[in-house]
C-alpha cells in the first residue's frame, strides 16, 4: 500500500451525522422570508396583489367588483396563453417571436377551412392545432438541429407565417355573425359562464387549466426536469443523459400547439377571425413582457410557468386600473412603461431580503 | 490472450491549429483498474470524451467488445454501458442535487400517478441521493434540495461522482474524481472504485494523485502530447518512473504494452 | 362613477385607432372641446399600433364598466368590432363611428365619415386631367398603408385608380391590377420614413415613374425627399389624401399636387354632441340624404385646378386645415 | 520534507518547450478555413458578397451599378447606426429595445428646440446627444445599480420615451422645406458627395465610421475588453477586478449618444422631424436582427461589431433586391423572412466546417 | 507580539437556511504561509470570500493591519492589497489567455498611441503571458491567444494561479491552487509559493493535499461547520493529527492558538 495511507487513515473515525445549525429566522417574517426563498413564483403573486389593492383603494368598487376583477382575466386570456407558451422557450433558453403570428394564421386556417373548404368545425379547430405543432416543428428542428439562434429562426417565421397569413385569408376577414350561423363550434370558448357580476368565458377557464397542467408537467414530470435542465446548461445536460434535440422538439412543438390553442381562444373572445390581428405583430412582446415580469430570466433554465401567468395578470391590471382611472392614451402607456420597471424592482427587492 | 473490451486506434482531434490527440491508441481489459495519467492539457479528457461519445474524433476506430460502435453523442454511449464523470461534471446548475443525479433516468412513482400522468417520485429520488453522499461521507451538505450552484467545489463533485457510481454498467469513467474531495471524501472515493471492481466491471480513471493511482491502478497508461506514451504496471515502475515518464524527463521502456 | 366623474353625470368614450398619428391627436381635441363645451366627461383611447382590434376592445368593455353613456369609434378592425360594439348597445350605451364605417355600416347608431373611396377617386381625375393625353403612358408608383391592407388604404387606392381610368380587379385589395402603367406598389406605414424608403425601392425598379399615389401626406413627403435626391422632383406628380395643416402647405409649396381634404373635428364635436342628445332625451342622429352615413364631407385642395374637377385652393384649404 | 517529494523531484527533468504538432491544414482551403476560424467576423461578409453577387446575376446592371448599391447604403444608415449602438449593449448580455426610440425621440428634440425654442441648430444638436445619453444613463443605472434585467428596463423606456415623444411634440411634423430655410444644419448629415453613380450622404459615411470607431475600441483598448469580459461572466469579471458598473454605465451611456447620432442621420435622410417615424416601434427589432445576423451572441461576450455592420447590409441587400426583381410586398415579406433564416444557416455552415 | 496582518472576529454568512459560516474568527501573520484545511463545505471558499469582498458577510468584523475594513467588492479588495485566485477561477471563459491575465491591468502602448488611443500593447502582454506559464511548466499550451474556455482543466486552472503571481501585493490568497494541476504543474505552484514568502508577503492556502500543506505551511487553520475549530503547527502535530481534528475524528487541542 502506498505512503499515503497513514495520515488518509485518520479519517476513518469522522463524525457521520449531517451537518446542522440552529435556525437563527424565527417568527413570522423568517417564515415569510424562508417561504419566498423557496418559491420564488410567489413573488410575482404578491406584485400582482399590491396592484390589485392600490387600484381598488384609488378607483373603489367599479374597479373592485366582481365585474371589473373578471374582466382583467377576459382581457389577459390571450397573452395568458401565449405567455405559458412563450415561458416553456425561455425556460430551453429560447425566445419565440413567431407564437402571436402563429396564433393569427391559425385562426385563419380554421376559419377559412371551415368557410372556404365547408369543412365541420371541429375539424377545422383540428387542423388549426394541427398547423400550429407543424410551424412548431419547423422552429424547432432549425433551433435543435440545424443550430440556429432561436431569435433568427422565430423572427424569419415570424415574417414568414404573418405574410402567409395575409396572403392566404386574402385580408379577408370573417365575420362574428357569420360564423355564429355557420360554424358556432369556432366560437366556442367564448361561451361564457356567470356567476353573480363575475364572468367566465370557457376561453378564461382554459387558460388556467393550461397554467396549472404545463405547471404540473415542468414540476412534476421528467419531461420538465429535461426542460430546465437543457435551458440551464445543453452540453451538460447532453452529457449528463438528456436527449437535447427530443426535448427541444417537444418544446416548440407543443409551443405551436398552444398558439393553436390561443387561436381558439381569440375567435371565441372576438367572435371574428381577422388576419390583421395585431397579437400576430405585438403579441410576441406582449408574451416575452409577461414572462419577464414574472421572474423567468431569459438565459433560461430558471422560474416557473405560474410566475409568466402572474405576469400576464399584472400587465392586465395596470392597463384596465389606468384606463378606468381614465388616463389619456398616451400617458397610459408612458404610465404602463414606468409601472414595468417599477414592478420588477419591487421583485428584485423582495428577492434580495429574502437571498 | 483476453480482448480487451475497450479499444481504440488512431484517434485524432484537432481544434483548428491546436492538437489535442494525435494518432492516439488506448486499450481496456476486462475488469481492470486502468489510470490514465499526463501533463495538463496532454489530452487525457479529449481522449476520454471521444471513448464516451462526447467528442466526435477526426480520425480513428473505437471498438466496445470487438465490435466497431460510432458513438455520435454521451446518450449512445451511455445505453451501449459506459458510465463517465466528466472533468466539468456536467450538471444543470440552477437544479437540485437530486434532480442531477437522476438526470435522464428519472424514477416515476409507481401507481396511477405514475403510470398516467408519469409523476416523479421526488421523495424516493431524494432518499437515494441522500444516501449515497452520506455513502461519500459529504455530511456538510445540509439540504437536499439546494442548487448544484450554490455547493462547495468539492461537494459538487462528490455529486457527479455519487450519480455515477449508482449506476453501475459496463465501462466507468472517471476523468479526475477526487481533484477537489477532501482526504475523507477522496478516501471513500477509493473504496467505491475497489468496490465497483469488485463488481466485475472494469473503470478508466484519470487522475493527477500518483499515490492514488499507485494505490488503486491495474494497469496505467501514460499520455504524452496527444497520444499513448507507454503503458506500465504499478508493480514494476515507481511513482518517480511514472512522473518521469509523462513530463518528458525519461525515455519510456521499450515494450509499451505491459498487461 | 362614483370618485372620478363626481361633478358630470355624462360621461363618453372616444376611441381611435392610434393616438400617434395627427388626424387622430386633433379629432381627439375636437371632442375635447366640445365636450368641455356641453359639460360631459371624455376618456380617450387608441389602439398601440394601426389595426390594433384587441385593444379597442379592451377600451370598449372599460367603457362600459365606467358607466359611459356612448362612444365615439373610428374602427381598426370594421367587422371584427363588431361583437363588442354590439355588447355596449346592449348595455344602453350610443355608439357611433367616426372616419370608418363598420362593417356592416349599421352595426353603429351611426356614422359621421368622410367618403375615403371618394378622396381617392378625386385625385385620381385630377391627375388624370392633368396629364391630359399622357394619362395613356404614365408610371404610376403607388405607395400604400401596410401589408395588412387596412380599408382606409384599400379605399384610397383604389379609389384613385377609379378616378385615373384603371381597371380595379378585385376593389377589396390593392396589388391585384394588371394594367402596365402600374410599376408597382409598395408600403410606407403612413409616414415620412416610410414613404422615403417605398419610393427609392419603386423608382431602383423603374426610374422613369411620373405619378406617386401616396396614402397620405407624410408619405408624400417622405417620397419628395426620394426625388429630389435624384432630381427628379418637379417632373413628378405626387397625389395625396387627408389635408392637414402641414399637407396643404406641401401642397403650397408644390410638394403635392394635390390632396383630399377630410374633416375630423367636424366629426368629432358633431359625434359628442350626438351623445350629448342621447344622454338627454333618447334621440339618435340621422344620416345624410340619400347616404346610409353622415358625410363630413371631402374636398381637393390644389393650386392648380384641373378641368371637370371640382377644387378648392391652398387658401381655403389653409382655413379649413386641422393641425 | 514530506514523503511526497521522492516522485514529485522525478518532474525536475521535465522536457520544456511548448508542444507543437505538424500542421496538417495545408494549401489555400486549408488557409480560407483558418482565416475564418480566427476571424469569425468575415462570416457574414461572406454571406454579403455571396448575397449581392447572387443578386447581381440575377438583376444584371441594374443593381450592379454605383447607384443602387450605394442605395442600399443609404437605406441602412439608420439600422446600421442603431445596429452598431445594439451591439455594444448585447454584448455585455443585455438588449436595448429603447434604441429606437430614443432616436426618434432625438430628433423631436433637435427639431423643436430649434423651432419652439428658436436656439442655434448646432445647440439643438447637442442637446439632443444629450438627451440621448442621458436616457441612456437612467437605463445603464437601472440595469447595472438596481439589477434589472435590460430587457425589462429598456422595454419599460421603449414605452416611456415614445409616449413623451409624442406628448412633447404634440405629434406635429417638422417639414423638411421649414428645416432647410431655417435650420439647415439639423439637416448636415444628409448633404450627399457624389463619385459618378455613387452616392455617399455625410451620413452613411458617419456610419462606417463609426463602426471603425468602435471596432477598435473594443479590439484595442483596455474598456473594450471589459465590454467582452462583463458579458462573458459579470461575476468573473467582478472577481478579476473589472469594474462592472462603470463598464456598464460607460456602454449604456454611449449607446444613447449613439442614439442621438442616428437621431441627426435621420434628419438628414427624412430632411423632416416626424414624431411618427416607424423607427420608433420597430427600429429596435431591426437593429437586434442585424446584431444577430452578424453573428452576435445574444448571451453577450460573443462575436464583433463588424458582424452587426454587416448583418445591416445584408438586410438591406435582400429588401432591395427583391423589391427590384419586383415581388409584391406581401411576398418581398415573407422572403425576406426565409432569408434570414437561409443567412444565417450559411453562416452556421461556415462556422461549422472551419471550426 | 506582532499584530494579525489580516484579522476577522465573528463572521457569520446565511444563504437560506444554509449556514456556510457560523461566527467564525481568523488570523494571518505577517509574512507566514497559513494553511487552511477542512472538510469539503467547511465554508473555507466563503471565508476566503468574505476576506476579499467576493461575499458580505451578514455579521462580524474584518481588519487588515489593525484598521477596520469594509470590502464591498473584490476590487475593493484588491486595491488594499489582498490578490485572491478563486476556486471557481474567475476568467472570462471567451477571452484569450493573454487577456485573462491582464484583465482590469491592462498594459498600455507607450508614445502617441497610447497616450491618445490608449491603444493596448498586446504584444507585450502575449510575452509576459506565456513567459508566466512557462515558469509554471505549462508547456502543452500550444496557442497563446486560445479561448480560456477552450483550455483544459488544469492549464486553466495554471493560468489564474499565474495571474495572482504575477502581481505581487499584500496578501495573496490561493483556493485550491493545485487541484487539477498535474504534478509537475503542482511543485512549481509549491515553488512559487516559497517564492513568494521570501519576497515577505503572507500567503493564504487552501488545500486538500496534507502533504503540500505540511511541506510549506507555517501554521494551519483548521475549519469545520463554519468556523475556526483550532490552528496548529506543523512541526507539532502530524497529518494523521490534522485529518482527524478537521473531520471530527478526534477532539482539538485545548489552546487552539498556535503561534
Ligand atoms: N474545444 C477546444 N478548442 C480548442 N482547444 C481545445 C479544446 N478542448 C481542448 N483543447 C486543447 O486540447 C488539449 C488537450 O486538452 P485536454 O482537456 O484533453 O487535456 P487533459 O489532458 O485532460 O488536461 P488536464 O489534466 O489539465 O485536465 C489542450 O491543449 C487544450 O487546450
Ligand atoms: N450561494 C450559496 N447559496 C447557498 N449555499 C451556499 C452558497 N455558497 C455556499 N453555500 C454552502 O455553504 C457551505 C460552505 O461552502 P464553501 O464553498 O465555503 O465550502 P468549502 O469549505 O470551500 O468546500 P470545498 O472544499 O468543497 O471547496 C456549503 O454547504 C455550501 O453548500
Ligand atoms: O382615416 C385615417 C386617415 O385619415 C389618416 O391619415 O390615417 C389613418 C387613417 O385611418
Ligand atoms: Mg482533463
Ligand atoms: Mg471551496
Amino acid at each position: 500500500m502506498s505512503q499515503s495511507d497513514n495520515f488518509e487513515a485518520a479519517a476513518s473515525g469522522a463524525a457521520t451525522d449531517v451537518a446542522s445549525f440552529e435556525d437563527t429566522h424565527k417568527g413570522l417574517v423568517g417564515q415569510i422570508q424562508h417561504t419566498l426563498h423557496v418559491n420564488p413564483a410567489l413573488v410575482p403573486l404578491i406584485v400582482l396583489v399590491a396592484a390589485i389593492c392600490i387600484f381598488g383603494l384609488v378607483l373603489g368598487s367599479k374597479f373592485f367588483s366582481p365585474f371589473a376583477l373578471t374582466l382583467i382575466l377576459q382581457q389577459v386570456q390571450i397573452v395568458g396563453v401565449l405567455a405559458a407558451a412563450q415561458a416553456l422557450i425561455i425556460l430551453t433558453a429560447g425566445i419565440d417571436l413567431s407564437v402571436g403570428a402563429i396564433a393569427v394564421f391559425c385562426t385563419v386556417i380554421m376559419g377559412q377551412f371551415s368557410f372556404r373548404y365547408g369543412m365541420p368545425p371541429a375539424a377545422a379547430v383540428a387542423c388549426g392545432l394541427a398547423m400550429g405543432t407543424a410551424i412548431g416543428a419547423v422552429n424547432g428542428w432549425l433551433v435543435s438541429r440545424v443550430k440556429l439562434p432561436p431569435f433568427i429562426v422565430t423572427l424569419g417565421m415570424w415574417q414568414i407565417v404573418l405574410a402567409a397569413n395575409y396572403l392566404y385569408s386574402d385580408n379577408e376577414t370573417i365575420r362574428s355573425q357569420d360564423i355564429a350561423n355557420d360554424a358556432a363550434f369556432l366560437q366556442f370558448l367564448g361561451y361564457k359562464l356567470k356567476f353573480g357580476g363575475a364572468v367566465f368565458p370557457l376561453g378564461v377557464i382554459l387558460m388556467i387549466a393550461l397554467v396549472l397542467v404545463l405547471a404540473y408537467m415542468l414540476r412534476s414530470t421528467a419531461w420538465g426536469r429535461h426542460v430546465y435542465a437543457v435551458g440551464d446548461d445543453p452540453e451538460a445536460a447532453e452529457l449528463a443523459g438528456v436527449n437535447v434535440h427530443k426535448t427541444l422538439m417537444s418544446v416548440y412543438m407543443l409551443v405551436g400547439f398552444i398558439c393553436g390553442l390561443a387561436a381558439w381562444v381569440m375567435i371565441g373572445r372576438y367572435g371574428s377571425v381577422s388576419p390583421s390581428a395585431t397579437t400576430g405583430v405585438i403579441g410576441n412582446i406582449q408574451a416575452i413582457t409577461a414572462v419577464v415580469i414574472g421572474g423567468i430570466s431569459l438565459f433560461g433554465g430558471r422560474g416557473s410557468i405560474m410566475g409568466a401567468f402572474f405576469g400576464a395578470l399584472i400587465v392586465g391590471v395596470f392597463e384596465l386600473g389606468l384606463r378606468m382611472a381614465g388616463a389619456d392614451p398616451q400617458w397610459t402607456y408612458l404610465l404602463i412603461g414606468v409601472l414595468i420597471i417599477a414592478a420588477v424592482s419591487v421583485d428584485q427587492w423582495i428577492r434580495k431580503v429574502t437571498a | 490472450m483476453t480482448q480487451p473490451i475497450l479499444k481504440a486506434r488512431g484517434l485524432t482531434k484537432r481544434y483548428g491549429k491546436v492538437t489535442a490527440l494525435d494518432r492516439c491508441d488506448f486499450d481496456l481489459m476486462p475488469g481492470e483498474i486502468l489510470a490514465v495519467i499526463g501533463d495538463n492539457g496532454a489530452g487525457k479528457s479529449t481522449l476520454i470524451k471521444a471513448l464516451s461519445g462526447a467528442v466526435v474524433p477526426d480520425e480513428g476506430s473505437v471498438e466496445l467488445d470487438g465490435k466497431k460502435v460510432d458513438f455520435h453523442s454521451p446518450i449512445d454511449a451511455r445505453e451501449a454501458g459506459i458510465e463517465t464523470v466528466y472533468q466539468t461534471l456536467a450538471m444543470s446548475p440552477a437544479l437540485s442535487i437530486a434532480d442531477n443525479m437522476f438526470m435522464g433516468r428519472e424514477i416515476i412513482q409507481s401507481g396511477v400517478m405514475g403510470k398516467l400522468f408519469r409523476r416523479l417520485d421526488k421523495a424516493k429520488m431524494q432518499e437515494i441521493a441522500r444516501e449515497k453522499l452520506n455513502e461519500l461521507g459529504l455530511m456538510t451538505i445540509q439540504n437536499i434540495n439546494q442548487a448544484v450552484e450554490t455547493l462547495s467545489g468539492g461537494q459538487r463533485q462528490g455529486v457527479a461522482v455519487a450519480r455515477a457510481a449508482a449506476f453501475g454498467s459496463k465501462v466507468i469513467i472517471l476523468d479526475e474524481p477526487t481533484a477537489a474531495l477532501g482526504v475523507k471524501e477522496s478516501r471513500r472515493v477509493l473504496e467505491l472504485i475497489q468496490d465497483v471492481k469488485s463488481r466485475g466491471i472494469p473503470i478508466i480513471l484519470i487522475s493527477h494523485n500518483m499515490p492514488h493511482v499507485f494505490e488503486v491502478a491495474d494497469r496505467i497508461h501514460v499520455h504524452r502530447l496527444g497520444r499513448r506514451l507507454c503503458v506500465i504496471d504499478p508493480k514494476e515502475h515507481s511513482m518517480s518512473d511514472a512522473v518521469a515518464f509523462m513530463t518528458g524527463a525519461q525515455e519510456p521502456p521499450e515494450h509499451p504494452q505491459a498487461a | 362613477a362614483p370618485a372620478f366623474a363626481a361633478g358630470h353625470s355624462v360621461s363618453a368614450c372616444l376611441i381611435t385607432k392610434t393616438d400617434t398619428n395627427p388626424f387622430f391627436v386633433k379629432m381627439r381635441e375636437g371632442a375635447e372641446a366640445k365636450a368641455a363645451e356641453l359639460g360631459i366627461e371624455l376618456n380617450s383611447y387608441a389602439g398601440k399600433v394601426d389595426g390594433d382590434n384587441e385593444t379597442q376592445v379592451q377600451a370598449i368593455e372599460t367603457c362600459i364598466a365606467n358607466g359611459a353613456k356612448g362612444i365615439l369609434l373610428t374602427a381598426s378592425d370594421t367587422s371584427g368590432i363588431v361583437p363588442s360594439v354590439q355588447q355596449a348597445r346592449d348595455a344602453g350605451l350610443l355608439v357611433i363611428a367616426l372616419d370608418t364605417p363598420l362593417d356592416p355600416i349599421d352595426a353603429a347608431d351611426m356614422t359621421f365619415a368622410t367618403d375615403n373611396f371618394l378622396a381617392g377617386e378625386l385625385i385620381g381625375q385630377w391627375a388624370a386631367a392633368t396629364l391630359g393625353d399622357d394619362a395613356a403612358n404614365a408610371k404610376i408608383g403607388m405607395l400604400d398603408l401596410a401589408i395588412s391592407q387596412p380599408t382606409v388604404g384599400v379605399l384610397r387606392d383604389q379609389g384613385f385608380l377609379q378616378g385615373f381610368g384603371i381597371d380595379l380587379g378585385d376593389p377589396n385589395k390593392w396589388g391585384d391590377e394588371t394594367d402596365p402603367r402600374i410599376v408597382g406598389n409598395d408600403v410606407t406605414a403612413g409616414n415620412e420614413e416610410g414613404g422615403r424608403k417605398a419610393m427609392e425601392s419603386l423608382l431602383a425598379k423603374d426610374p422613369e415613374i411620373n405619378v406617386v399615389y401616396t396614402i397620405n401626406e407624410p408619405a408624400a413627403a417622405g417620397a419628395y425627399e426620394a426625388l429630389k435626391d435624384i432630381g427628379r422632383e418637379n417632373d413628378v406628380l405626387i397625389v395625396s389624401v387627408d389635408g392637414g395643416c402641414p399637407g396643404v402647405q406641401n401642397v403650397k409649396d408644390g410638394v403635392i399636387g394635390a390632396t383630399s381634404q377630410q374633416y375630423p373635428l367636424l366629426m368629432a364635436s358633431k359625434g359628442i354632441e350626438a351623445i350629448a342628445a342621447w344622454a338627454k332625451d333618447g334621440v339618435k342622429p340621422a344620416a345624410t340624404e340619400g347616404k346610409d352615413f353622415f358625410d363630413t364631407g371631402v374636398a381637393l385642395v390644389t393650386d392648380k385646378p384641373a378641368e371637370g374637377v371640382e377644387s378648392i385652393d391652398t387658401a381655403e384649404g389653409t382655413e379649413l386645415c386641422w393641425g
